[in-house]
């Protein structure tokens, strides 16, 4: 275990990337941030589409690092910009408990699980990967898919109503009284995770003690 | 709301079965209780949610209004209480030879049981989500159990990554028609959708499409199949006949569910994509089945063959098709099981899926091979077993919804199917046994006990069917009414 | 006949079902146990055809004997009566059960010679038997399809373990341009169960359902095709010569003698009997088709050179008659066809008796090979002659007094059909001569001095079918008297 | 006994046959003597007919409703068909009865001593009772489908005794021939049959007769079904084109040839004609058509017997040739003369095969050019052959010369001239070759020493039944007279009896200008022949090489055999060969086979799209999806 | 609280979900292609949000929705994870392509 966190580019490494990627981020940002004040200056929108291009923007552009950077823990990195960007959102739609949940179980957990996973998979020796041959399909079938349901839900008649916020106490009734059923069945989902990444990825060292009692029950 | 969590209780026995096995297999040694007493006490968990579940019969309520307990999920209850009691019964020397951490492996077929048995029972996206996600989950890992083998790992990382993706498009589709709809409850959908205006909205199509991309990734419908055959020839053979069987009746439950009761009155919208894809999926499966020379590999794409009839009759939703739909799932799933099993037990014996090693099965084993005979005859819809039964009732549903040509397609493809099952029973019963090979065998007892009980069930449904279809139609007019 | 009697009638498809479950219990190397079973079941089920041929009454109902029971009902499309387990006898069954009970007595005293597997073989070939007996006997669509596809069920490994030559071809052939056919039926019963709309498959109810005009006309094909393809219409035969040829002697027998009428049987219950205006449009191309067949299976049979390949071609000019009768529309004409069914189906089974007795012996079935075998084995070439001349019509033997029927139906309805059908029979003793003068006459050939005569079963059997043979050249009227009535009774919309 | 009980006659033989065919072999001596207490228990019977038949001769004329004398019912379909045994006698029956039933006993007895010893001795007795009781029965059936019925049993029992040497190759090939033949004679004759049940409602003779003149046929409709019917008498009868098969018949044994292939079966073809004679004076295109091919065949027949070197094929050409007279009679309405001519011609043409058996039996050798001188050895049957000659020839007073002289008659009276001549000529041809055939047989120098040494006089049951038939050549032809017909039993002469509708009746008369042309001009036939063939033939010869190619032609009977051998080998077997062809080809292989293929090939190529790669299988997915999501936005 | 269209966030999700199937479809390591369908998964949850916030005043049954999945969706990068790792330990290597024994 120990030479596994050896493993783990941190806090050097790390601490390199991030000022790296902070840098890009800033210098990607910082035109956006400038139009959209100069836009809320002159009145041409508000602060709450400020807000709401800014989250756009950065979500764009975090997804865009994450499927195009060749390095591959500058995606990974770039996918939390993204999940930060869409707490962004959730905020702008008055989630904040979601949004709390977003950046704890993204930027906490699910990030730093991605890292270990790269680690593991001998990312930091050779973190260059290349795209499949197929990318060009991909960018089509992906600009298809995005385009088609991008118009089918402009072309949609929308009610004309305003977003509301959700009280908290709302969300907690539904959560753990309503949707408890769920709830409990997650918890299941949660432990099969569990226990399958474990029972998957562990080496079978138990493997040769059962071969052992195989042996005396025989 | 009704928050009587008396009416969970098999589920609850299951997972708690679950969680002494891993226990008392995390403890063995401590315990010092020999590896047999795991799949016999899952078997026992399993057993007991199955029996527990028929205390049920005949009621007509539901969990907070997300969960049904009625005659359609008891039904389903039992259906997979049963299967994941044979398939631990009839496949455990297998699993002990093959699969690294039993006692994870066996709380997973239990737990997932649990998930299938909620796909059924959910009255309400959500739950239908979580649901579906328990049982892939469980089978994520489960693929991906095999010891010694390079395939499960790939076919594990393969059913798991396409697996997030139909994940993805399927909650992409479920948020589309929340949105449509404005709830997630299939009772309000259903209310929502009667109005006119959202019918044909662009926005529920999207969902309609993406949701039917989704559950058809689950239910292995071409073109979101490609996961399947891999998967099925990856994973070791206990967790394909579980897949087989389990993974995707409880899909067309929830389908069935959906379809039938919180997207009905959007049918035009829908039904012509699910006749699609069942026509696909029926000409792609059984075609690609012809040339196939693993066994696994050609009951998978068998088994896609299969989810175009299992399409059809989601398509042609009706009363009439639901119990048809639901008999020709217990009638497949007895049949599926007993074929699998058989090849279980006869892999134990030899160790290889290749078609060509079954050569002289009959001479070698005669019991088997017709117990995988007539599994055979009876998926490809020869008369005196299930499959001609079931198929004829679905078939038939089908074209009393006025698409008798999709009946048509199905028998043609059905027929097809019979060349690549004759292929196999050519190699037990034509061939002669391979030079050396030895001579006459027995399989374990339980081997023949198992197999014996479908073999009889594959008959039972096959000449009376009756109590099935009861059943089945019971089940299928709670949503039908 | 009483409704008691109608008991036999389900009797005909459980003793066979019932003797295969005993034989699988049965140890394979009892062999005299196998052959007690095998003969005592094949006996029971000719008494009993015999019986119930007689005790049919041609002056009373249109369907005797019928009993039933429930099996499914009120579920899902199924309304009351949905599927019953019912069965009864009507002029049409009647000889078509007779003639399953003659030919399974002799095939089955045949097959005792078998070697390998003796008991399995019998497991089959009983299962073959109950869905042969119970498509003639159910009154149920649902019953009547699914014992139709039993008869054809075991057929792949009935000719692919037993068989011979060719057998693993001929057998996946046969097999599956029989269940493609199906496909079609299964079409058709769906459509016809639909647009009846009654919720039930009880098929006298569904006899008398009307169906629409336009509906008839599309499924009447499907039908005729479907069924014609088991009954070797042209040009869906291919898998007869092949089939026959690779098929052991008693699959030989029930299938040409037998099986091969099941599809004719179909295409008049569900053809003419449910769809009749889409018979009476589609009976001038039935009557082509047939007629083309008839021709085309004389002339190709003048090729060949293979005794069961011959005997195929044969069949498939024979069946052609069937068609023929079948498309004149009149009583005559399709009373002819019933009895060209029974006719053929006793001659052919004898012939396929006796290929079957010398090919055992020689292994060799290419008939110049063989000289001078009257010499040899001169009671089998007695009763091959006596085939032989059924075959292309002696009178006094059975296939005249069928053929007869069918010419005068024939020539009523198109004379030059008619004129066509007769010379038919003229090339049909072709062929059949040049074989007699080739293997028979003649220096007996050194060669098969070996070859010795056929056995006592085999005798037994080949007498059987030459009393058949007789019975129906000579006194005709037991049969014709049923067929007509049978006709009369389940088609009137359609005579002419 | 009487008329009504007709139908014993073919009961009894039938019986026989059934029991000699199962237990021949339990029998003493094969059973032959119950064959023979049969058939004489069947002419005794058949007198009984005669002379009941007879009884109902009233004033000059046969009482008609005394015809239709009994009926069984055998199949029935509703009113539309009705298909009975029905027995029928009149005239023309009790006349062939008299011919068959003497014949037959006639030739069993003869068998006796010419069969004795042959393997299959108790098969072939049975057959010859098979052959008795068709026969019986198709010339007493009432009805056409009953005589098809004995017509075709007839020309089984054909086939049977033709290949009665089956182990002979030649044989074989001839049963086969001639039933083939036959058959497509039958063809014909069915399809003639069924026609005139069309137009008719039935199958009873009298009742089509009835319809026919009442003019309830179409002309042309009836024409037609008349000619499909002669198609059915000339194969039987072998005449031309499908006369072929008879001269190969002579395969089987001789008193087989000189029952069947002379009196009694190949003439069923004149008795068809003459039993539907009253249908055929209704459309004279048929009866013309019957009158040409008569006359072709008799001309043809003559022509080749007179160059054929094998005993037996000499008379057979004589046979199809005399058959062609009387086809000639019938084709100018004269029953009277072709019935007359086929009565007399049984007998002295079975005297001549028994003859002629004789030879055979005593030489074992039948071609005349390795006979000759046998008159020292067989005195007997010399004397016998010699009388059945002369009768053949039409020399007064033989049998063989008022029957050919009432043909002439009739001829003279009903057709052009250049008919007439072209017959008397073949009357002419038949002296000359009976007159060769003697010759060359009997008389000469002795050609194959070794057969002549060995050449033996036939024991007394092969010479009894010649003498008696010979008895009957000399006086058979007396019938034609009243007061001798009433003797004999043949009230009011021959021309009575056979027209029972009496309508017709025809007193017989002689006609001395073609009485004695033609007893002339059988003389100068028989000066002809002993001009040429007295000696050592040396004449013969040098006509032989005059003109050769003619002797060819005739040698090789006209090529009409090598027509229908090139017509089978290359047109039906072509065919056949074609239809074989296309089977396999066509049907199988590209139709049902080809779609195995190419579904499976189908199934082939589609497995490569699962290339086992994520992003392919995700890209089906995407794709998939997104074909969903478009198709249903433009769907709406 | 703010005038900005629901369509804003749909479009916004529709290019994000785009985005992430290009990812999924173009990356060949593993783990890239889990951070894809992490893409995707977040256009559905902002879906979600969206409507509830707009459609769906009482219940907010999408906002549930959307904790759910982000909770699946961690335990699924987990899952998988898990299994990468094991075709790693196998193979050597992450590369989706490589995993391709299994075809046809």
């Amino acid at each position: 275990m120990l030479e596994l966190l050896e493993r783990i580019p941190f806090p050097q490494q790390l601490d390199r990337i991030v000022i790296f990627a902070g840098l890009v981020a800033g210098a990607l940002i910082t035109p956006v941030v400038v139009v959209l004040l100069a836009l809320l200056i002159f009145d041409e929108i508000t602060a709450a589409e400020l807000v709401f291009w800014l989250a756009a923007a950065v979500i764009i552009l975090g997804a865009l690092g994450a499927v195009l950077l060749p390095n591959i823990v500058h995606a990974t990195l770039s996918l939390v910009v993204a999940l930060l960007g869409v707490a962004g959102i959730f905020l702008l739609l008055g989630s904040e408990f979601l949004a709390l949940v977003q950046v704890l179980i993204y930027g906490g957990g699910v990030t730093v699980l991605l890292l270990f996973g790269l680690m593991l998979t001998n990312a930091s020796e050779d973190p260059k990967v290349s795209d499949g041959a197929q990318k060009p399909f991909a960018f089509l079938v992906g600009i298809l898919l995005a385009a088609v349901i991008a118009v089918a839900l402009v072309d949609q008649r929308w009610e004309n109503t305003e977003p509301v916020v959700a009280p908290f106490s709302t969300l907690g009734e539904r959560l753990f009284r309503d949707f408890g059923a769920p709830f409990e069945i997650a918890s299941l989902v949660l432990i099969v995770a569990l226990i399958g990444a474990v029972a998957v990825a562990r080496r079978d060292r138990d493997e040769d003690d059962d071969a052992v009692e195989e042996g005396e029950s025989s | 709301m009704n928050f009587e969590y008396a009416l969970l209780i098999p589920e609850f026995i299951l997972a708690g079965a679950a969680g002494v096995v891993l226990l008392v297999d995390a403890f063995r040694r401590e315990l010092g209780v020999s590896r047999r007493l795991i799949p016999a006490l899952a078997a026992l968990g399993a057993l007991a949610a199955g029996i527990a579940s028929l205390f049920y019969a005949d009621r007509s309520t539901d969990f907070a209004g997300l969960i049904g307990v009625d005659d359609y999920t008891l039904f389903f209850r039992v259906l997979f209480t049963v299967t994941v009691l044979v398939v631990i019964l009839g496949s455990h020397e297998f699993i002990q030879r093959n699969i690294r951490h039993q006692g994870e492996f066996y709380a997973l077929l239990l737990v997932s049981t649990i998930g299938a048995i909620y796909m059924a029972g959910a009255r309400e996206l959500l739950t239908a989500y979580i649901s579906i996600e328990l049982l892939s989950f469980s089978l994520y890992v489960a693929v991906s159990l095999a010891k010694d083998d390079r395939r499960s790992g790939e076919a594990g990382l393969k059913y798991v990554l396409l697996g997030g993706v139909a994940s993805a498009m399927l909650l992409y589709g479920l948020s589309l028609i929340y949105g449509a709809a404005g709830t997630t409850s299939y009772e309000g959908i259903a209310a929502a959708l009667g109005d006119s205006s959202v019918q044909g909205s662009p926005v529920l199509l999207m969902g309609l499409a993406f949701l039917v991309g989704g559950l058809g990734f689950k239910a292995s419908a071409v073109p979101f199949h490609m996961w399947t055959p891999d998967a099925y020839e990856g994973a070791p053979l206990p967790v394909t006949a579980y897949i087989a069987a389990t993974s995707k009746a409880a899909t067309f439950a929830l389908l069935l569910r959906l379809f039938g009761t919180g997207l009905l009155p959007v049918q035009d919208d829908w039904q012509w994509m699910l006749a699609t894809l069942s026509v696909a999926t029926m000409v792609t499966g059984n075609l690609i089945a012809l040339v196939q020379t693993n066994i696994k590999r050609l009951l998978a794409y068998s088994s896609i063959g299969q989810v175009g009839f299992m399409l059809m009759a989601v398509t042609t939703v009706s009363d009439a098709s639901g119990s048809a739909l639901l008999l020709h799932l217990a009638g497949y799933l007895v049949t599926n099981l007993a074929v699998f099993i058989a090849v279980i037990a006869v892999y134990n014996r030899i160790g290889s899926e290749r078609i060509e090693d079954f050569r002289g099965l009959a001479e070698t084993q005669p019991y088997l091979a017709l117990v995988i005979t007539t599994g055979l005859f009876s998926l490809s819809g020869m008369p005196l077993l299930a499959g001609f039964v079931t198929k004829f009732f679905i078939f038939q549903a089908a074209a009393e919804e006025g698409f008798l040509w999709l009946s048509g397609v199905a028998v043609i493809m059905s027929t097809v199917s019979l060349y690549y099952y004759l292929k196999v029973i050519r190699q037990m019963y034509v061939v002669a046994p391979a030079e050396g090979a030895e001579g006459r065998w027995r399989p374990s007892l339980l081997a023949y006990g198992v197999t014996g009980v479908l073999f009889i069930g594959i008959f039972v449904i096959g000449l009376w069917a009756a109590p099935v279809l009861e059943a089945a139609d019971d089940a299928s007019a709670v949503l039908f009414g | 006949m009483t409704t008691s009697e109608g008991y036999l009638l389900l009797a005909l498809p459980l003793i066979p079902l019932g003797s295969a479950i005993l034989l699988m219990l049965t140890p394979s190397g009892e062999r005299n146990a196998i052959k007690a079973i095998t003969g005592l079941a094949s006996l029971a089920m000719f008494i009993i055809s015999v019986y119930v041929f007689f005790a049919f009454d041609y002056r009373g109902d249109q369907f005797q004997g019928v009993v039933d029971w429930p099996w499914l009902q009120n579920a899902g499309f199924l309304g009351k009566n949905g599927i019953q387990l019912k069965v009864g006898l009507d002029g049409i069954a009647a000889p078509m059960v007779l003639l399953t009970g003659i030919v399974i007595l002799s095939g089955t005293w045949v097959s005792w010679k078998i070697q390998e597997r003796l008991k399995d073989f019998f497991v089959l070939l009983f299962v073959l038997v109950a869905g042969v007996y119970g498509t003639f006997v159910a009154l149920d669509l649902f019953f009547w399809f699914l014992l139709y596809e039993t008869a054809v069920l075991p057929m792949y490994l009935l000719i692919a373990v037993w068989g011979s030559g060719r057998r693993e071809y001929g057998a996946m052939k046969l097999m599956m341009m029989l269940v493609a056919a199906s496909i079609l039926i299964f079409i058709a019963i769906f459509g016809i169960f639909t647009e009846a709309g009654l919720g039930t498959f009880d098929m006298p109810a569904l006899f008398d359902a009307e169906y629409g005009r336009n509906f008839q006309l599309v499924m009447f094909p499907l039908v005729a095709i479907g069924c014609g393809t088991l009954a070797g219409i042209f040009p869906f035969h291919p898998w007869s010569p092949d089939g026959h040829a690779a098929a052991p002697t008693a699959v030989s027998m029930l299938h040409a003698g037998v099986l091969m009428k099941l599809g004719a049987f179909g295409i008049i219950r569900l053809g003419f009997q449910m769809l009749p205006e889409g018979a009476e449009f589609w009976a001038p191309a039935l009557l082509t088709l047939g007629i083309i067949g008839a021709l085309y299976g004389a002339i190709g049979a003048l090729r060949q050179t293979d005794f069961k390949l011959m005997t195929g071609f044969s069949s498939v000019s024979h069946m052609g008659y069937v068609f023929v009768g079948l498309g004149t529309l009149n009583l005559i004409g399709m009373s002819g066809a019933v009895l060209q069914m029974f006719a053929h189906g006793v001659m052919t089974a004898l012939f396929f008796l006796l290929i079957g007795a010398l090919y055992d012996q020689s292994h060799d079935r290419e008939f110049n090979h063989y000289s001078g075998m009257a010499r040899r084995m001169p009671i089998w070439a007695v009763f091959f002659v006596i085939a032989g001349l059924a075959s292309f019509g002696l009178p006094g033997l059975s296939g005249f007094i069928a053929e007869l029927h069918i010419f005068i139906g024939a020539f009523r309805a198109y004379p030059l059909v008619g004129a066509l059908a007769v010379l038919t029979a003229a090339i049909t003793a072709t062929y059949l001569l040049r074989m007699f003068a080739q293997t028979f006459f003649g220096e007996p050939s050194p060669r098969w001095s070996g070859v010795g005569e056929i056995s006592w079963t085999e005798r037994a059997g080949a007498t059987v079918l030459a009393i058949s043979i007789f019975a129906l050249g000579l006194w005709p009227s037991p049969w014709i008297d049923r067929v007509a009535a049978g006709l009369e009774a389940g088609i009137p919309e359609v005579l002419l | 006994m009487g008329m009504e009980q007709v139908w014993l006659l073919p009961a009894i033989p039938a019986a026989l046959f059934a029991l000699l065919a199962l237990f021949n072999r339990a029998m003493p001596r094969g059973g032959d003597g119950l064959a023979i207490l049969g058939m004489l228990a069947v002419v005794v019977l058949a007198l009984f007919v005669t002379l009941d038949f007879q009884s109902s001769f009233v004033d000059g004329k046969f009482a008609p409703g005394a015809e239709h004398v009994y009926a069984f019912e055998w199949a029935k379909i509703g009113d539309s068909l009705l298909i009975e045994f029905s027995t029928y006698v009149d005239g023309i029956t009790v006349l062939m009865l008299a011919v068959v039933s003497i014949v037959t006993l006639m030739v069993m007895l003869y068998s006796v001593g010419y069969m004795d010893g042959e393997p299959r001795y108790g098969w072939y007795f049975a057959v010859l009772s098979g052959f008795a009781a068709a026969m019986l029965m198709l010339v007493t059936s009432g009805n056409l489908l009953l005589l098809y019925l004995s017509w075709e049993a007839v020309g089984l029992a054909s086939y049977l005794l033709i290949g009665f040497y089956w182990e002979r190759q030649s044989a074989a090939e001839a049963a086969k021939k001639a039933f083939i033949t036959t058959r497509i004679g039958d063809v014909g004759l069915l399809i003639g049959i069924i026609l005139l049940w069309r137009g008719a409602g039935s199958f009873d003779i009298q009742e089509i007769i009835e319809v026919a003149r009442g003019g309830g046929f179409d002309n042309f409709y009836l024409t037609v079904s008349m000619l499909f019917l002669f198609a059915g008498a000339a194969g039987k009868s072998a005449q031309f084109p499908l006369h072929v098969w008879l001269p190969d018949a002579m395969e089987g044994p001789t008193p087989v040839s000189a029952l069947i292939h002379a009196a009694t079966m190949v003439v069923a073809g004149v008795y068809l004609v003459a039993r539907m004679m009253p249908v055929f004076d209704e459309v004279l295109i048929a009866r013309d058509v019957v009158l040409y091919v008569g006359l072709t065949t008799a001309a043809m027949g003559a022509t080749m017997g007179l160059v054929s070197s094998d005993i037996k094929r000499v008379l057979a050409y004589s046979t199809i040739s005399q058959l062609g007279f009387m086809f000639v009679a019938l084709g100018v309405g004269s029953v009277t003369a072709a019935m007359f001519h086929l009565f007399t011609h049984a007998f002295f043409k079975s005297l001549l095969f028994l003859g002629s058996g004789s030879v055979i039996h005593g030489t074992g050798v039948q071609l005349v050019e390795e006979l000759g001188g046998l008159w020292r050895k067989l005195p007997a049957t010399t004397l016998f052959f010699i009388v059945g000659s002369v009768a053949l020839a039409g020399i007064v007073p033989l049998a063989g010369f008022w029957s050919k002289d009432e043909i002439l008659v009739a001829l003279q009276g009903g057709a052009p001239m250049p008919l007439f001549v072209i017959l008397a000529a073949t009357s002419l041809l038949t002296a000359i070759y009976t007159t060769r055939l003697v010759l060359l047989t009997f008389f000469g120098e002795p050609k194959d020493r070794h057969a002549y040494d060995h050449a033996h006089e036939s024991p007394p049951p092969m010479l009894l039944p010649m003498l008696i038939l010979t008895g009957l050549s000399l006086v058979a032809g007396f019938v034609a007279f009243e007061g001798v017909g009433k003797v004999l039993g043949f009230a009011g002469g021959i021309g009575n009896v056979v027209f029972t509708q009496g309508d017709k009746g025809h007193v017989f008369e002689l006609h001395p200008d073609v009485a004695i042309g033609a007893t002339a001009l059988g003389l100068v036939g028989i000066v002809i022949g002993f001009v040429y063939w007295w000696g050592r033939a040396e004449r013969a010869e040098r006509a032989r090489s005059w003109a050769p190619e003619l002797h060819d032609l005739l040698v090789q009977r006209y090529y009409v055999d090598h027509l229908y051998q090139v017509t089978i080998d290359k047109v039906i077997l072509g065919l056949a060969t074609v239809v074989a062809r296309f089977d396999r080809l066509v049907i199988n292989d590209s139709g049902v086979d080809g779609t195995a293929q190419g579904i499976g090939f189908t199934g082939f190529r589609l497995k490569f799209l699962q290339t086992g790669r994520i992003p392919s299988y995700a890209l089906a997915m995407a794709l998939g999806v997104a074909v969903l999501a478009i198709v249903a936005l433009g769907r709406t | 609280m703010s005038d900005i269209p629901i369509e804003n966030f749909l479009v916004l999700s529709a290019v994000l979900f785009g985005i992430g199937f290009y990812g999924v479809l173009a990356r060949r390591s593993a783990i890239l292609i889990l951070v894809s369908v992490e893409l995707m998964l977040a256009a559905t949850t902002i879906n979600m949000v969206a409507f509830a916030a707009y459609f769906d005043h009482e219940a907010f049954t999408g906002v549930i929705f959307a904790i759910f999945i982000i909770t699946v969706a961690a335990a699924e990068v987990g899952l998988a994870l898990g299994i990468v790792l094991r075709i790693f330990r196998e193979r050597r290597t992450a590369y989706v392509d490589d995993a391709s024994e299994l075809k046809w």
